[in-house]
């Protein structure tokens, strides 16, 4: 087996608040090969965000604080790394689209500046080749007139187009995993569809390997080939697309794609919610951390917490219980309530 | 009063909108501004509403369909059209006299964390519509707010907690009681899911839901969801650039969507469905939404519809009946009539 | 393409800023003067008919010289553009002989039309010359001045000139008679005056004409003004280097007042061909003092150089002379400190002790013709009692005002007038006897203080006065048992409160405009429009007016000590103290003299510049 | 942009307008007149001084004659310092104002911004609270008390610079940063809140995850949007530092604009008042309009639109 092109080990971040430090990613690992595009899911808070921002050396810190774990890549671990060479990693050899592409630009540069600056940086490009490239990046993303258009700003585009400019701008150093963070959770469905559709395109020229973060099921089932899903700051399911979706093997998994109404489905059965809150991960209870509203906990749950396991569809999951055969009862009114 | 009876036999629907208009005008000059166009954020809406019934508002952002409902309640003023209460209009209305219609017609908001005063502690904030539309003593109004709360599920005794303390999901549920304080008719609900994690969005789709049954509400649903759109919806319309292009029960427009723009939304939303999402064929649209402060003389959607033809680009299309299923879907398209190929699977 | 504007502007922005600190450095040095002083203000003119004040005193007097002159240490008259000069026997009519060497700075001699020009300029309406109530004393100058006019009069109509016309040109003059005065002379009024609507009807060769100076009024001929003919003034040329003024009533200190700045003559050429303000620029500017004016930069410094053409130029020492306008006494001060200015003219008041102990040669304060004092309101209650204004000045404490007021050695003052005229004895009032005061308080209805009504000392908005009002307030207090409230305006408001005698108790400070007694005296009498107290006494008006007409100057002095001692009596005002002089002079400086009235012409002084150098050493100054 | 500041310079008269009215009438409302003296004049005289000056005519004449000699730039003479006009007088004096005004301005920016800068990067260190710290007393501290403490440090202790005077550069160096420094702490702490709320952007994070080096990210990504705060304080405090400092010039003898304000209005000097007030509302729209501008070329989103 080749060896992976990011291979996470035991990445654990902490924020330090007032509560005391918050263990925001905890103790995750996973691996992307090249040209793979891995699915990260989860709702807000799980951590999905700040685990790839911490690759990067991304977090605010303070108050957050990379407290374990390596994540090699190319050989390297960027996790203790040097910020000079981290700097030459990013953008270059990573490279990350975020999720509002408004605010991800800088609203008070041009277009053109913010992409020849990565070029020029990294690739050494003169001002003339980084226009160029530029403008070739643009016209590659499928924006029209490009060689016009690199000259506006950000607002001058719409937030389509913006997200495509933020496309062109991570791949225009060719990198060799992009990080794209929610890249369509504020597009209209129809623009998300096409810029779904050209992630995908480009991922196939060139090869790049994506990590895709989204708490859209259908994103998900749209655009990765292998899914893990994250829950309070751990990953709790992590398998093949189809496996996930026809076999999933954790309760969380399971409810989420149960209290998804489905497009094609008559409307009339009603929604098998997740019940309670998502949890603050500040506050966890010991043992699993979705035991409070899991349907299938048994008492072992509230006190072991479930390492991730084999399943025999060659997935990973954490969970103690098999959702298959377990029966399954509602948790307390009360907790539901808080 | 009898009357009302009478009236809603005879079928006069709860809330009628007839070619309403909203358009904001933008001007500029020395001291004397002159008017050089307009946005047309809602350019002639029709619909009816009745009670217990949902209607879903769909379209992409900047479509009109939460000015449309801003519109209704005079939130916004329109400028253009009528509004009618149970068949009476409520045009022209000033603060004063929509009073006794806010009491029939509450919305709940996208966010509903800057929709709630965070220094208010929730029995305020729930408790504001009853001090203004009822007259009941402070105590009862404490056991109101708490009947309230415990009917969208959640505990009474955080009465006297601020909306700081609450997650997104019991916040919209704040949201909803507060909207349910004044017992309206209608509830207009602006995105009321979308910005929440997906395990709870069918919690509260759940608790619309069952509010529904309970208490006989209509809702007008507004979402870019288009899954649960279907769900909760009894008859969905779509709109494009500030017009109902198509409208119908929600089993119609899904199953059997004539207009082109319909079918090229429903083909773009991805299902939650590996296999299904390998074998779907989509139609990508091009270019994006037009600005909304042009006129078109023609279908606004020509630019962009794939099935485009000349006469299309001349005079707007109407909403028309869809042969043999006139009462239950229209479509604004020449050709919604013809047997086209449609996208979804 | 991007805006060009956008990409430029990081660097527009600081070549923005350095070019501006180039431009703001860009500015000349000037090399430095022989004499710097710090003249307190900028002045407001040195048009000498124009100005009141002592900063512009000592402007004008170095730039224009009139008839006579002062002594820079004893303030006699000498001879300035006139070289001799006599008094008729009835002591009302003075000729003065003009020098043939005095000369204009544009060369050309200065002669008695001169002085003719300009003492009827002075006296002109239209010029407004705040001063020129001084030369009141001259024969019927005041009715030109004031348009007194009766029926009968000889009359000049200035018609109308030109709307273009420099103001300092007249209007066609039309001598005639004057016949008949129609409607009645404005009244005056609080704030700006009102027209002057009334209708004159003149003879003028033969022929009856009607004129008025307003636009409001028909049926008359529209004239600038009608005045009296100037002829009947007591100013006339007897000669190209003679003058001959009338006086009224022999006022012996007429030579105090031909010698005093605003009476310097201006040259009519100069002032007709540019206009005011126009003239007084120094490229324009004709003076025929010591001094020519070389720059005026506002509220910088005004440059002085020595004139090549002044008569008696062999005297004048300093070729360049700069006056700042500083106003800052603590800035001023510092200026002296650090060698950039050798005299200021006022020292700041928390510095007044220390500078007075260690620098002794250099600021010692001498008693000055200038009096601090309260007006007291004697139209109100109960301050129209004269036991009660008695019992009040009685009971203060002078001289601890002077040490916690102005604290430089001030003179505590029992008269108006200050010492130091010569051959006057001043009238005094009752010195500080508290028991006495209480006696004539409880004669006067309160005893121990009981039942008398607050009252309230007004003052305009300043430190000094402050503290000296409220230990006033407290002695008053303590001494009499009375209550004193205190109130401050602003100096606009309190002139206008003053003048309206909208107070109880104002305070007020007065400066002798010539070394007489009559200048502090004359204030007090019924008419005086500085009065302002309410005061108004036949007996103290007869006994002015009898002074007035006394030529035997000892037995007017008398006249004048009777009537000042009366007036301490009655007590319209409460005199507190006297100022003393401010100046403050480096000892290399020579030629500047203590005197009463703070004078000191610029061409009697020096610099030994072997003593400065010496000094500056010493004092480690560059 | 041409409509733009065509509708802007008519606002701007019609503001001017306004304020002329408004000072007309509210100089003339308070008591005490210009030749109102500690001295009362002679009536007649003082009647000879207001015809000169037509202060007599009733006040809508002198209204519409004051008027229309402002609209042809003419100020008038002024009263008190009768030997010149209001405008010979502000073109003496608004040169030296300005170029003081100018300089401490530089000397604030200069100070101010790289501070701010440094104390929002080096956030909750001790560059940041020193800094801070240090700024909140310069804001605090009043002018009367720096200068002369300023003095007293560098004419006596330390005779670096002359205690006072205009028209050599050493003579500009102390009243320039007494006048800039309250500017200079306000400026910094601007920059500073102006700076972290950039550096908490999306955008920020975008141009880390470039690979840019920290020093570009502040410079080419933050420092524009940081500026946009300092921009629009800097309009209104520009007029009001180019038109003079009363306590600075007093203090350091500058013979600018700023005494004049004071002491105008106390001496009802109502042609200077007037100029100086229709001055200071000029340069006041002026700027607000190159603010507008800057704001324009810093911000391309924004539009000028009046």
């Amino acid at each position: 087996m080749p060896s992976p092109l990011l291979q996470v080990e035991n990445l654990s971040v902490e924020f330090k608040t007032d509560e005391g430090a918050l263990r925001a990613v905890n103790d995750v690992s996973f691996s992307v090969a090249a040209g793979e595009t891995l699915g990260l899911a989860g709702e807000s808070g799980s951590g999905k965000s700040v685990t790839n921002l911490a690759l990067l050396g991304l977090i605010p810190s303070p108050p957050g604080r990379v407290v374990a774990g390596r994540a090699m890549f190319r050989g390297e671990d960027l996790l203790t790394m040097k910020p000079d060479r981290l700097r030459q990693i990013r953008g270059r050899h990573i490279a990350m689209i975020f999720q509002d592409p408004m605010t991800s630009l800088n609203p008070l540069m041009t277009v053109a500046d913010q992409l020849t600056e990565m070029t020029r940086l990294h690739l050494g490009h003169t001002a003339r080749q980084a226009l160029d490239h530029a403008v070739m990046m643009l016209e590659r993303v499928g924006i029209p007139a490009a060689a016009r258009r690199v000259h506006d700003y950000p607002h001058q585009f719409s937030g389509g187009m913006r997200q495509r400019v933020m496309i062109a701008m991570a791949l225009s150093c060719k990198p060799e995993l992009l990080i794209a963070d929610e890249p369509t959770t504020a597009l209209d469905v129809t623009i998300q569809a096409q810029i779904l559709e050209l992630i995908r395109e480009l991922q196939e020229q060139e090869g790049t390997a994506v990590i895709l973060i989204t708490h859209d099921l259908g994103v998900m089932a749209n655009s990765c080939r292998r899914v893990a899903v994250m829950y309070a700051g751990r990953i709790i399911e992590e398998a093949a697309v189809d496996t996930l979706f026809y076999k999933p093997r954790h309760p969380y998994t399971l409810g989420l794609l149960n209290s998804r109404p489905k497009l094609r489905s008559d409307g009339a059965s009603r929604l098998e919610p997740i019940p309670g809150q998502p949890p603050n991960v500040a506050l966890l209870p010991g043992g699993c951390a979705f035991q409070p509203r899991c349907s299938f906990a048994i008492d072992r749950c509230r006190t072991d917490r479930p390492e991730l396991r084999p399943s025999p569809e060659g997935s990973r999951f954490a969970c103690h219980i098999d959702v298959e055969t377990a029966p399954t009862h509602l948790p307390e009114a009360a907790e539901v309530r808080t | 009063m009898s009357t009302t009876t009478n009236s809603q036999a005879a079928g006069v629907p709860l809330l009628e909108v007839r070619n309403l208009e909203v358009h904001f005008p933008f001007s500029h000059g020395p001291f004397w501004r002159r008017t050089h166009g307009a946005v047309r954020a809602v350019d002639g809406v029709s619909f009816t509403l009745r009670e217990g019934e949902t209607l879903g508002l769909v379209g992409e952002s900047g479509c009109g369909k939460s000015t449309t409902a801003r519109a209704c309640l005079n939130l916004v003023h329109p400028t253009g059209g009528e509004v009618l209460f149970r068949g009476r209009p409520i045009q022209g209305f000033d603060d004063r006299a929509m009073l006794p219609l806010r009491r029939e017609m509450q919305m709940i908001f996208q966010d509903p964390f800057a929709s709630l005063n965070p220094r208010m502690t929730v029995g305020r904030i729930v408790g504001e519509p009853l001090v203004i539309f009822s007259d009941l003593s402070r105590r009862d109004r404490e056991l109101e707010v708490m009947r309230l709360l415990e009917l969208v599920g959640l505990n009474p005794r955080f009465l006297n907690r601020y909306p700081h303390e609450f997650s997104g999901g019991q916040r919209q549920r704040i949201g909803i009681a507060r909207a349910l304080a004044v017992g309206p008719k209608v509830i207009f609900c602006d995105e009321p899911v979308s910005a929440l994690d997906v395990s709870i969005q069918a919690q509260v789709v759940n608790l619309l839901d069952d509010l529904q049954q309970q208490l006989g509400l209509a809702y007008v649903f507004i979402a870019h969801d288009l899954a649960v759109v279907r769900h909760i919806c009894d008859r969905v319309g779509v709109m494009y650039l500030g017009r109902i292009v198509e409208i119908g029960t929600a089993e119609e427009i899904y199953r059997n969507p004539r207009h082109p723009y319909t079918q090229a939304l429903l083909s773009a939303v991805p299902d939650a469905d590996p296999i299904t999402e390998r074998k779907r064929r989509r139609i990508v649209l091009k270019g994006e939404v037009p600005s909304p402060d042009r006129q078109y003389p023609g279908c606004p959607f020509a630019d962009r519809c794939p099935i485009v033809q000349d006469e299309c680009r001349r005079s707007p299309p109407q909403l028309e009946g869809i042969a043999g299923r006139e009462d239950t879907h229209r479509a604004a398209c020449y050709f919604a009539r013809e047997n086209l190929p449609t996208a979804i699977v | 393409m991007p805006a060009p504007g956008r990409k430029l502007l990081p660097w527009l922005f600081p070549v923005f800023l350095l070019a501006a600190a180039v431009w703001a450095l860009s500015i000349g040095t000037l090399p430095p003067a022989d004499l710097t002083f710090c003249n307190a203000t900028e002045v407001k003119s040195i048009d000498p008919h124009r100005i009141n004040g002592q900063p512009e005193g000592r402007i004008v007097g170095a730039l224009f010289e009139g008839l006579l002159q002062r002594h820079p240490e004893t303030l006699k008259p000498i001879p300035g553009v006139a070289e001799r000069w006599e008094i008729s026997t009835d002591h009302k009519t003075y000729t003065f002989h003009l020098r043939s060497n005095a000369l204009w700075s544009d060369g050309t001699p200065i002669t008695a039309e001169d002085f003719h020009y300009s003492f009827r300029r002075f006296l002109l309406p239209a010029t407004g010359g705040e001063y020129s109530t001084l030369f009141f004393v001259v024969k019927n100058s005041e009715k030109y001045t004031k348009r007194i006019l009766a029926v009968g009069d000889p009359v000049e109509v200035e018609l109308r000139k030109p709307a273009d016309a420099l103001d300092s040109i007249r209007g066609e003059l039309l001598l005639g008679k004057l016949l008949k005065i129609e409607g009645e002379a404005p009244q005056e009024e609080e704030g700006a005056t009102s027209d002057d609507q009334r209708v004159f009807v003149v003879e003028i060769d033969g022929k009856q004409r009607r004129f008025t100076s307003s636009k409001n009024v028909g049926g008359a001929e529209l004239c600038e003004t009608v005045l009296l003919d100037f002829r009947e003034v007591g100013v006339k040329v007897v000669g190209p280097r003679a003058i001959q003024i009338t006086l009224t009533n022999p006022t012996p200190y007429f030579l105090d007042i031909i010698s005093y700045y605003p009476l310097a003559p201006v040259q009519r050429a100069c002032v007709e061909k540019y206009g005011y303000p126009n003239w007084t620029k120094p490229e324009n500017i004709v003076s025929n003092g010591a001094y020519r004016l070389q720059f005026r930069h506002i509220r910088d410094r005004i440059r002085l150089v020595k004139s090549d053409t002044y008569w008696n130029r062999d005297v004048v020492k300093l070729n360049t002379v700069d006056a700042l306008a500083a106003e800052n006494l603590t800035t001023m001060l510092n200026l002296y400190l650090t060698g950039k200015a050798d005299w200021i003219t006022d020292v700041p008041p928390g510095a007044k002790g220390e500078l007075r102990k260690t620098r002794p040669n250099e600021y010692d304060p001498q008693p000055q013709q200038s009096i601090y004092f309260y007006r007291v309101n004697v139209t109100r209650k109960p301050l129209n009692d004269v036991r009660v204004r008695r019992a009040l000045s009685m009971a203060l404490d002078r001289r601890e005002i002077v040490e916690a007021g102005p604290r430089a050695g001030e003179v505590p003052a029992l008269s108006v007038v200050p010492p130091g005229i010569a051959g006057y004895e001043t009238g005094l009032a009752s010195p500080e006897n508290v028991a006495e005061a209480q006696s004539l308080l409880a004669e006067a209805g309160y005893p121990g203080g009981r039942g008398f009504p607050t009252i309230e000392i007004l003052y305009n908005t300043h430190e000094m006065h402050r503290s000296i009002a409220e230990l006033i307030q407290s002695q008053w207090k303590k001494r009499l048992g009375i209550n004193v409230g205190l109130s401050n305006q602003e100096w606009g408001v309190f002139n206008s409160s003053t003048r309206k005698l909208e107070y109880d108790i104002s305070r007020t400070g007065w400066i002798g405009d010539y070394p007489d007694p009559n200048t502090f005296l004359d204030l007090f009498v019924s008419t005086n429009e500085n009065n302002q107290t309410g005061f108004s006494d036949p007996k103290y008006d007869a006994m002015m007016e009898a002074s007035g007409r006394e030529i035997d100057p000892a037995k007017r002095l008398k006249l004048l000590h009777d009537a000042e001692a009366y007036l301490m009596q009655q007590l319209p005002i409460i005199p507190m103290f006297y100022y003393v002089s401010k100046d403050m002079v480096r000892p290399y400086v020579h030629g500047i003299y203590q005197n009463v009235r703070d004078e000191h012409p610029l061409w009697a002084m020096s610099i030994d510049q072997e003593e400065k150098a010496r000094f500056f050493k010493a004092e480690g100054l560059k | 942009m041409i409509g733009f500041l065509v509708n802007r310079l008519l606002w701007t008269a019609a503001t001017m307008w306004v304020v002329f009215t408004i000072t007309f009438f509210l100089m003339r409302s308070v008591p005490g007149g210009p030749f109102d003296g500690e001295r009362k004049l002679d009536p007649e005289i003082k009647r000879n001084i207001e015809t000169r000056y037509g202060t007599n005519d009733p006040l809508p004449v002198q209204y519409f004659r004051e008027l229309g000699k402002v609209c042809r730039g003419d100020l008038g003479p002024s009263y008190k310092l009768a030997d010149y006009t209001v405008n010979e007088i502000i073109a003496q004096g608004f040169p030296v104002s300005a170029s003081l005004g100018t300089l401490a301005l530089c000397f604030a920016i200069g100070l101010g911004l790289p501070v701010g800068i440094l104390a929002a990067t080096r956030r909750g260190k001790l560059p940041d609270y020193g800094s801070m710290t240090i700024a909140t007393i310069g804001m605090a501290l009043p002018e009367f008390f720096v200068a002369p403490l300023a003095i007293i440090l560098f004419v006596f202790v330390w005779p670096l610079f002359p205690a006072a005077g205009w028209g050599s550069w050493q003579q500009l160096i102390l009243p320039s940063v007494c006048l800039g420094l309250p500017y200079a702490a306000y400026i910094a702490r601007l920059t500073r809140t102006g700076m972290l709320d950039v550096l908490s952007q999306d955008y920020i994070r975008t141009a880390h995850a470039k690979g840019l080096a920290p020093r570009d990210v502040v410079l080419r990504h933050a420092l524009k949007g940081a500026m946009l705060p300092v921009v629009s304080f800097l309009g209104p405090a520009t007029a009001g530092i180019l038109t003079g400092s009363l306590i600075e010039e007093a203090i350091f003898a500058i013979p600018g604009l700023g005494i004049h304000f004071v002491q105008s209005a106390q001496q009802r000097d109502y042609t200077l008042a007037m100029g100086l007030v229709l001055l200071y509302f000029l340069l006041l729209s002026l700027m607000n309009l190159v603010v507008d501008v800057l704001y324009k070329l810093l911000d391309p989103r924004v539009k000028l639109d009046s």
